[in-house]
């Protein structure tokens, strides 16, 4: 799922990976290959079933992944 | 300690006042947010919050555990709005009751530093010229 | 600054918020004191305000004056309450709004820490047994 | 002026002092020893023309004087 800017930047709300991605690290990295604009944000976390993910986390079929760009909430 | 957790279209401070008011707390700590009419000397026409719900309302219940568990505090409403939003508007809402005004001030102090860091929730300003994602860049 | 100060024998919390909320102010703090039910395990019955209305005005004025020096303010509300009040009715509300919400954080806190060690008012608690002015003796 | 405890204290909401009290601490002095139970008190201060006066403050006749038993507003 991807929220925010994070939306916009991939023309999406949600996408479908066809690369194996084992971890939170190596997803971050794909998005950046595939959409640069990324790069140019503050901060993008990951949130892997509904909390917020180091890169070392292992994903799995079925994980709901969320991109969280920098938060603007309040 | 007992907590209002909402995330809807409309919130107002009264009902969370309503919500922490009991006859046995000594004072109540209000934080509300609204909708700026400028932003940098731009006009902004409206607002728009986007959220992620399932997790920003996890994400709130864990900022009404800590501060159940470093204060003495009888209870919290935490209220957010989503969707969209003109200036005047209220955004956000934390109220805090507490037997004692320091704990009051402090947890709900705690609690909006915590929400605007951590609570997926992301604000979009339309301005006359165009829309930005508040934040986003550096 | 513009500042809202008044004395009388309701206040509510709405009134102050209402005045301090602008189109402009970022974020509001509000303390609300209201009558707690018991004090030390005594059920109490109501309380009575005194105050020596001409110089608490000058003292809440002397504290909007320093929230003026010492913070960005946009406005702030100062209410308290004389004669009698019962369990559960609001006794004084502070309203703080800036641009900043540290700096209505601390804003609202001076105040209210201020008036209870300066604003001239007098709080006597009525129990089953007797009453006894609050604070009085040591 | 009399307000709170100091009222009860003195049985009056007012008092008419005939004893030359030349400042602020005279009069706290005056007070104490005709009205014992304010010794109890935890502080006692005085107000001159509506602001709080320390001992020296001269007195003279046509000032409005408060006595400022502990407070407890708020």
């Amino acid at each position: 799922m991807l929220f925010g800017i994070m939306k916009d930047i991939a023309a999406a709300r949600t996408l479908t990976i066809e690369a194996e991605l084992p971890t939170v690290g190596a997803l971050k990295k794909w998005l950046m290959q595939q959409y640069p604009g990324m790069q140019q944000l503050r901060a993008v976390m990951v949130a892997v079933n509904k909390a917020y993910a180091a890169d070392d986390t292992a994903l799995s079929p079925g994980d709901e992944i969320a991109i969280i760009p920098p938060l603007s909430g309040g | 300690m007992e907590q209002l957790i909402r995330i809807g279209p409309t919130v107002t401070a009264q009902e969370a006042i309503d919500f922490v008011q009991s006859p046995e707390s000594g004072g109540i700590v209000t934080f509300i947010g609204a909708v700026r009419n400028q932003t940098q000397q731009k006009k902004v026409l409206k607002l728009f919050f986007e959220c992620y719900e399932p997790m920003a309302l996890l994400e709130l219940e864990k900022i009404a555990q800590t501060v159940r568990e470093r204060w003495h505090v009888q209870r919290i409403a935490m209220l957010h709005v989503t969707g969209e939003k003109l200036p005047g508007e209220t955004v956000v809402v934390i109220a805090v009751a507490a037997p004692h005004r320091a704990a009051a001030f402090e947890a709900c102090q705690y609690a909006i530093d915590t929400l605007k860091e951590a609570v997926p929730i992301w604000k979009q300003e339309f301005f006359e010229d165009g829309a930005v994602w508040v934040a986003a860049h550096p």
